[in-house]
């Protein structure tokens, strides 16, 4: 939780700007959308924290994202068959992708920059070449599936805000994975994997499973985002759906207080660094910042977001210490 | 501020310290320190763990900087100046040269690298890659390491590493060589040698500040003692003035009770059976060897004998041929499935191996707990408070406070809390390498019994220790080894040093 | 269907609420489908017509620059800024419905520059990407009697850019304009004399793009002439046709107005280059959102399609053409440099 | 050298593969472009490699290119500067964003991942926003500076294929680094710090330094190579140029032998990284495959080269354990 403290700090500045600067910001409308992309991401964001806390990383998340994302309608609209044989059928491609991430990266010692990064090219390449190119869309049909990601519910009470169901994904999620890691031994086994490799398999933990495993669990996830990524969005190129995606979800676990050295999460922070990039971005066009500052903004507020973070925690430890108790044996 | 030091002498001081403290967030590590450190002496520090002997060599070598007091440096003409040490950097230049608790060597250079890290002879920079292989076959031939200059640092066992450690502190030629628990991972002859250089630099007015848990080497080479207690000065002797009991009366307050054999236990069922073992580094010899319930067995040998190979073996964490049972059935697969079955390892590079230094003692204490009693998986945050307070407690762990971090406690009672994981598992059969590297005296009579409580309630124990006197005061059965075999086994009550020594040295059983 | 019509009708009865009650400064956006000169020089013309006169009105121009999710959350973004018309180049119209329909609902529709008739848009202004690939075709066959033929283009996902390069094809060949017509791009095709040996993408990246020049050019030595569908491609040909020495033995035939094409059909290696009008995609964006909220329709016309036309250039109107260019990207970038921005308020 | 041996077998495998399916890939002119292309993705690699070695990384080369390759042809045409002038601003402009990186990295203790991401996102909005989102090119002027890229040397004896110019900085760039971490000591200490940055700080090395200046020098060959990056292209659009080219960087220097880990280096292995992600790209438009499989030939062609490697490496390793003598201590 104080590892979140840091973005929880960014996320309420901007937003707060965001409130008084951008036009609507506040209505329910902005809420709510904002709301399901912060959704979506975070559970790609969850993801690739699952790995960071192995001390790996995974840049194949938006290229899986795409090969779930355009698989889906492809299969659908293409290829004709059922929702409840797609949905299956693409999770289950996702989560083999990532045991094969695994596995190279235990079995074989190779590192998971670089086999992630082949990873990249080759899912984009697979989706590309299957679909000849072609974006995918479901053509205005399927509503009930794509309901999936669509739907809202009305809080009694409440006008104009609906909570979106991307929403309920994201907390079940957050929760079993904050769950995990405070509640389960694999959890902790996995943060000490992180931590040292070598002491936790003299402690006796299976690490080449549990590293497997985060892979896996991480394409899933990947995969799972894709797949309500496309619901939302209705359809998408197989050249640029998802790119840069990878970058985001891991920009976002290290916002929110993952190492990439491995052995620390913060799920709360995840969640925060998810919404904190979406809200930026929003707030970049209510504002009415042109587009091409976007990116630049974005990578300004940031760096100066962590940067007096990091100060504020070294100014108050200094202090901390200055008071420091006396002799405690 | 105590009064300035009683002990007069004749010798020139080169470093003196005047009310030093160090705090760390809600903790006072070190308080009003005075020390002059005297040229042509060796001075020793002792003091139990977690005492402050090591924030204190820290700060006389300028990686750790005072929280208040003041450090002089003599310069050339012996005039005290004061200085503040920043860095590594300004200490060596200062004449100050460490050699670590904790090792602390790139392992991506070679040796010769690693001795002149950071003071390569160079023309504009340009490295004189002959000069220091030369150079440094010849520090390496000081401390009996028989290896070529170019052997990578990342490939050496570690008893071979603390003597690079130690090649390298030497090469700087200082003035003060500050020396921090130099022979914890070295055998008898190595230990000797080390003392012996030791011996020959003070008699060429070289400073040794010199830090240890055998008070018998303190016994043998030093010219004074500073005894330190939690974080404070409790006495100063000069040689002749102390004795072993007087030493420990100053560290604890008391004196320490000598710690004794137990009596030989022929021990129950054969637990451990190894057969024709053949570890994982080249080494062709197969081992066999058995250990009973109730049994503690120890492995004695010289630097490189292959213990460690042996053992790490057995607990399944580097590939082997060869066979290993527990309690009549086939140990198969990696170590986590030899975890499961029963079996535990204290491995013997404690920050390698054995500790996930950013986390909390509690998380440290309890890993192999959790995989052994939490059978739904999901962690009983209760019980493992409760054991973790336990262990703590039985460990004598200090700060007793489980929240701190691991990295934070000094070395001893990290060792203490690596073993202190298994013990809280009761394993059926526990493999322990150097179990009480780093442990002084008092700690480590209580983890000897510790040991034997878990050897008496049937566990077959197997350790390996380069000191001959934890050998043949914890084993009931010593298994020597060298250059990877067997050379004998001896019971421990006809076992003798000269007898384990022999066979160590490839000599044959008498 | 139903729906969309419903659409439309709420859209134009707002309208004529309009005619009532007209919007005093009203704030239109145009938006690209993602960022180029092309877009550049439509961003000129919209700012212009907003400064003009008898136009006036606040606009935003966005260049969404992550393909179709991207543009999708600034047209959500600018729904909730509360925009009164938005003029949009849809990346993908048939899978976009919602976000189409959503402007529909909240705000006024209009496409520019690549169409979505089913969507509840009020007008289209552009050109037809079919017709003009079939001038450049038409073009190419007119300045290259036969030969092996290679066809480089940014990205074919987008429908603009199937269209363009469909109809270059059906130019080419001299078949009967049919703009319904699909060629796979994996497939030769050997016909009327010419072999067009094949299609290849780079996806906006240049280096590649010019990498892919090269690379075509060495596997086949003979090649007789190549086009660029999109502006840099044709750019990069230029490029790599000096830099190879082989001018006047590969012809080229252009699409857009890049610099260096204008120069190259000066200096007569290009055979010509087929040029939209992207300043007047932006101006009459403006124009007409800005008229809706006034509450006039009138310049409407029936069929929905506000055209503007592709013209070519060759070597003897490229001199007057870039001139004309340059006065209107100086005009719009004197009038843009402060007020591309004079939405807050 | 030894760590160089699996990307040049993976290299050979590819050029012979190339050499007998590939149409014409053995002409002079091939080759020749080849080589150039090879020579400033290497550049970008070597510099990729030199934060690597700090076990540090640097996402932001891509748009370090894209900033530097922006801003040369910007300021020369249309602010009408001489290239005396500018050339050496824009290198030391790049240099100076390696020092902020450097900075942030050493004396704030940001994650390097964070900081350079940040900077990915910075330096692109700035190009583009300076130059309002319009290509810049040199629309047929200064030949001569562009010569630095352009400019070939005929071999006497050899027809078809002249030397790029492009080659030189490139094994310069290759020695000297060579040299560097082999002979010097600020290489060796380099090295040091790579793999245990405390060993090397308690050994009086000064680490901040160096680390400091790896990412100067990384963003300055980013820099450098995004400079003669536009003069071979001739004219760049601000929001795409040098998309990636941080992700095929660093992929070089990890196929070249890098480890991610920090602490190792083999610069033959980096070059030939670079070409063969070059050459894989051509081989793949030359044999004629689809421009859509591009991705998906080159991410897989790498994970079976890598993964081969591994499994030669280690199966020779335990022949030679097999055969091995026992060790004499
Ligand atoms: N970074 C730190 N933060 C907080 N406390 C620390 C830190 N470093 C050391 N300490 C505390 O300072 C005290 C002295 O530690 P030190 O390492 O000097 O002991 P030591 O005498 O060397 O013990 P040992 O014999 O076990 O090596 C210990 O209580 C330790 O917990
Ligand atoms: N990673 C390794 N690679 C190659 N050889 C190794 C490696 N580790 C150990 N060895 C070799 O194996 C031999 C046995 O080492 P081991 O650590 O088992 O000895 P030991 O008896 O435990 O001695 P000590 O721990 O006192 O050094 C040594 O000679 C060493 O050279
Ligand atoms: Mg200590
Ligand atoms: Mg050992």
């Amino acid at each position: 939780m104080k590892k979140a403290l840091g973005i929880i700090g960014i996320f309420a500045a901007i937003f707060l700007f965001a409130s008084i600067y951008g036009d609507n910001f506040l209505t329910g409308l902005n809420l709510q959308q904002l709301t399901n992309r912060a959704a979506l991401c975070s559970i790609l964001a969850l993801g690739a924290s699952l790995v960071i806390v192995t001390g790996g990383i995974d840049l194949s998340i938006g290229s899986v994202v795409c090969l779930a994302g355009i698989t889906t309608p492809w299969l659908l609209v293409e290829k004709g068959w059922t929702p409840m044989q797609v949905l299956p059928l693409v999770l289950v491609m996702s989560a083999f992708i990532g045991l094969c991430h695994g596995l190279l990266v235990t079995k074989l010692r190779l590192q998971p920059f670089l086999v992630t990064l082949c990873g990249l090219l080759l899912y984009r390449g697979i989706a590309r070449w299957m679909t000849g190119d072609q974006s995918q869309g479901f053509q205005g049909e399927f509503g009930d599936v794509r309901a999936l990601a669509l739907a809202k519910f009305s809080i009694p009470g409440i006008e104009n805000y609906r909570i979106p169901a991307t929403v309920i994904p994201m907390f079940v999620l957050a929760l079993l994975i904050g769950l995990f890691f405070s509640r389960t031994v694999w959890g902790r086994w996995l943060l000490a994997t992180g931590r040292n490799e070598s002491a936790a398999r003299y402690s006796g933990v299976p690490t080449a499973r549990l590293i497997t495993l985060s892979y896996m669990a991480c394409s899933l996830l990947a995969g799972f985002g894709g797949m309500l990524f496309i619901f939302d969005i209705g359809s998408a190129q197989p050249s640029d759906f998802g790119n840069f995606y990878e970058l985001y979800a891991i920009a976002a676990a290290v916002l929110g207080g993952c190492s990439l050295r491995g052995g620390e999460i913060s799920v709360v922070g995840v969640l925060f660094g998810a919404a904190t990039l979406q809200v930026l971005r929003t707030t970049i066009t209510l504002v009415g910042l042109s587009s091409q500052l976007e990116f630049a903004v974005i990578g300004a507020v940031l760096l100066v977001g962590v940067a007096a973070d990091e100060l504020i925690r070294r100014f108050s430890a200094r202090r901390r210490e200055r008071l420091g108790a006396p002799v405690s044996a | 501020m105590l009064p300035a030091p009683s002990i007069a002498s004749d010798k020139p001081v080169l470093l003196r310290v005047r009310g030093v403290g160090r705090r760390y967030a809600g903790v006072t590590a070190l308080a009003d320190i005075d020390v002059d450190v005297r040229g042509g002496e060796v001075l020793a520090i002792v003091g139990e763990n977690g005492a402050g002997k090591s924030t204190l060599l820290k700060i006389l070598s300028g990686i750790v900087q005072p929280s208040e007091g003041e450090l002089d440096v003599a310069d050339e003409s012996g005039q005290l100046c004061p200085v503040e040490l920043h860095g590594v950097r300004e200490a060596t230049r200062a004449g100050i040269a460490l050699v670590h608790q904790e090792l602390n060597l790139a392992e991506n250079l070679d040796i010769a690298g690693s001795i002149f890290l950071g003071r390569e002879p160079s023309r504009f920079g340009v490295l004189d890659l002959a000069a220091m292989r030369r150079a440094s076959k010849s520090w390496l031939a000081l401390v009996g390491l028989d290896l070529d200059p170019g052997t990578l640092c990342g490939t050496l066992p570690i008893a071979q590493r603390q003597l690079v450690e130690i090649a390298k502190a030497l090469s700087c030629e200082a003035r003060v060589l500050i020396l921090d628990e130099p022979t914890s991972s070295l055998s008898a002859p190595e230990a000797d040698r080390l003392l012996g250089i030791m011996d020959e630099l003070r008699s060429r007015g070289v400073a040794i500040v010199f830090v240890s848990h055998h008070l018998e080497e303190i016994m043998r080479i030093a010219d004074r003692v500073i005894v330190l207690r939690d974080g404070r000065t409790t006495g100063e002797l000069a040689r002749g003035e102390y004795d072993r009991a007087a030493v420990e009366r100053l560290m604890v307050g008391r004196e320490i009770v000598r710690e004794e054999r137990r009596a030989t236990r022929a021990g129950g069922a054969v637990r451990l059976r190894v057969e024709a073992v053949v570890g994982a580094h080249q080494r062709r010899v197969p081992v066999s060897l058995e250990v009973r319930a109730g049994e503690i067995v120890g492995l004695a040998g010289l630097v490189g004998a292959g213990r460690t190979e042996l053992l790490e073996a057995i607990a399944g964490v580097t590939t082997h041929g060869g066979r290993v049972h527990l309690d009549g059935t086939q140990l198969v697969g990696d170590a986590s499935k030899r975890v499961r079955r029963g079996l535990g390892i204290v491995p013997e590079d404690r920050a390698r191996n054995g500790l996930f230094l950013e986390d909390p003692v509690s998380v440290n204490m309890s890993m192999a707990w959790i995989g052994r009693h939490c059978r739904s998986r999901i962690i009983d945050a209760h019980g493992e408070r409760t054991l973790v307070g336990r262990m703590v407690a039985r460990m004598q762990l200090r700060p007793t406070n489980p929240a701190r971090l691991v990295q934070t406690l000094s070395g001893g009672n990290q060792q203490k809390s690596v073993i202190g994981r298994w013990l809280a598992v009761d394993p059926g059969v526990l493999l322990l390498d150097e179990p009480t590297r780093g442990v002084d005296v008092g700690a480590r009579a209580e983890i000897h019994a510790e040991i034997r409580r878990l050897a008496d309630a049937g566990s077959a124990v197997l350790f390996a220790s380069s000191e001959l006197e934890e050998v043949l005061l914890l084993a009931d059965r010593i298994i020597v080894m060298h250059e990877g075999s067997l050379m004998g086994e001896l019971a421990a009550h006809e076992a003798t040093r000269v007898a384990i020594m022999r066979l160590a040295t490839g000599g044959m059983q008498s | 269907a139903g729906v969309e019509s419903d659409l439309v009708a709420a859209q134009k009865a707002r309208i004529a609420a309009f005619k009532t009650a007209p919007k005093k400064r009203p704030h239109v956006a145009f938006v690209s489908n993602g960022v180029a000169d092309f877009w550049t020089i439509a961003k000129a013309g919209a700012i212009a017509a907003g400064k003009d006169k008898s136009i006036d009105c606040d606009v935003t121009v966005e260049f969404p620059g992550g393909g179709l999710a991207d543009q999708k959350r600034m047209l959500e973004d600018l729904v909730i800024k509360g925009i009164d018309g938005i003029s949009v180049s849809p990346i993908d119209p048939t899978n976009q419905a919602e976000v189409l329909a959503l402007i529909a609902e909240k705000s006024l529709l209009i496409t520019n520059d690549s169409d979505a008739p089913k969507a509840p848009r009020l007008c289209y202004i552009g050109m037809d990407n079919y017709d003009a690939g079939l001038m450049c075709g038409k073009l190419a066959r007119d300045g290259c009697k036969g030969g092996e033929v290679a066809i480089f283009i940014g990205r074919l996902e987008q429908d603009n850019a199937k269209r363009r390069r469909q109809g270059f094809i059906d130019g080419l060949l001299g078949r009967a304009p049919d703009a319904t017509r699909y060629d796979e791009p994996s497939k030769v095709i050997t016909e009327a004399g010419y072999t067009i040996v094949g299609t290849w993408t780079d996806s906006f990246d240049r280096a590649k793009a010019k990498a892919n020049i090269e690379d075509v050019m060495i596997k086949y030595p003979k090649l007789a002439l190549m086009t660029g569908l999109f502006e840099y491609n044709s750019v990069l040909a230029v490029e790599v046709i000096k830099q190879t020495g082989k001018e006047g033995k590969v012809q080229l035939a252009g699409f857009d107005e890049g610099a260096d094409v204008i120069a190259a059909i000066k200096e007569g290696f290009v055979l010509g280059t087929v040029v939209q009008d992207p300043y007047a995609y932006g101006f009459e964006s403006v124009k007409v959102l800005s008229a809706f909220c006034r509450g006039d329709m009138s310049m409407v016309p029936a069929s929905g399609v506000i055209n503007i036309s592709a013209r070519v250039i060759k070597k003897d109107n490229a001199e007057s053409f870039w001139k004309d260019l340059k006065a209107k990207i100086a005009a719009g970038k004197e009038s843009g440099k402060a007020p591309s921005k004079n939405s807050g308020k």
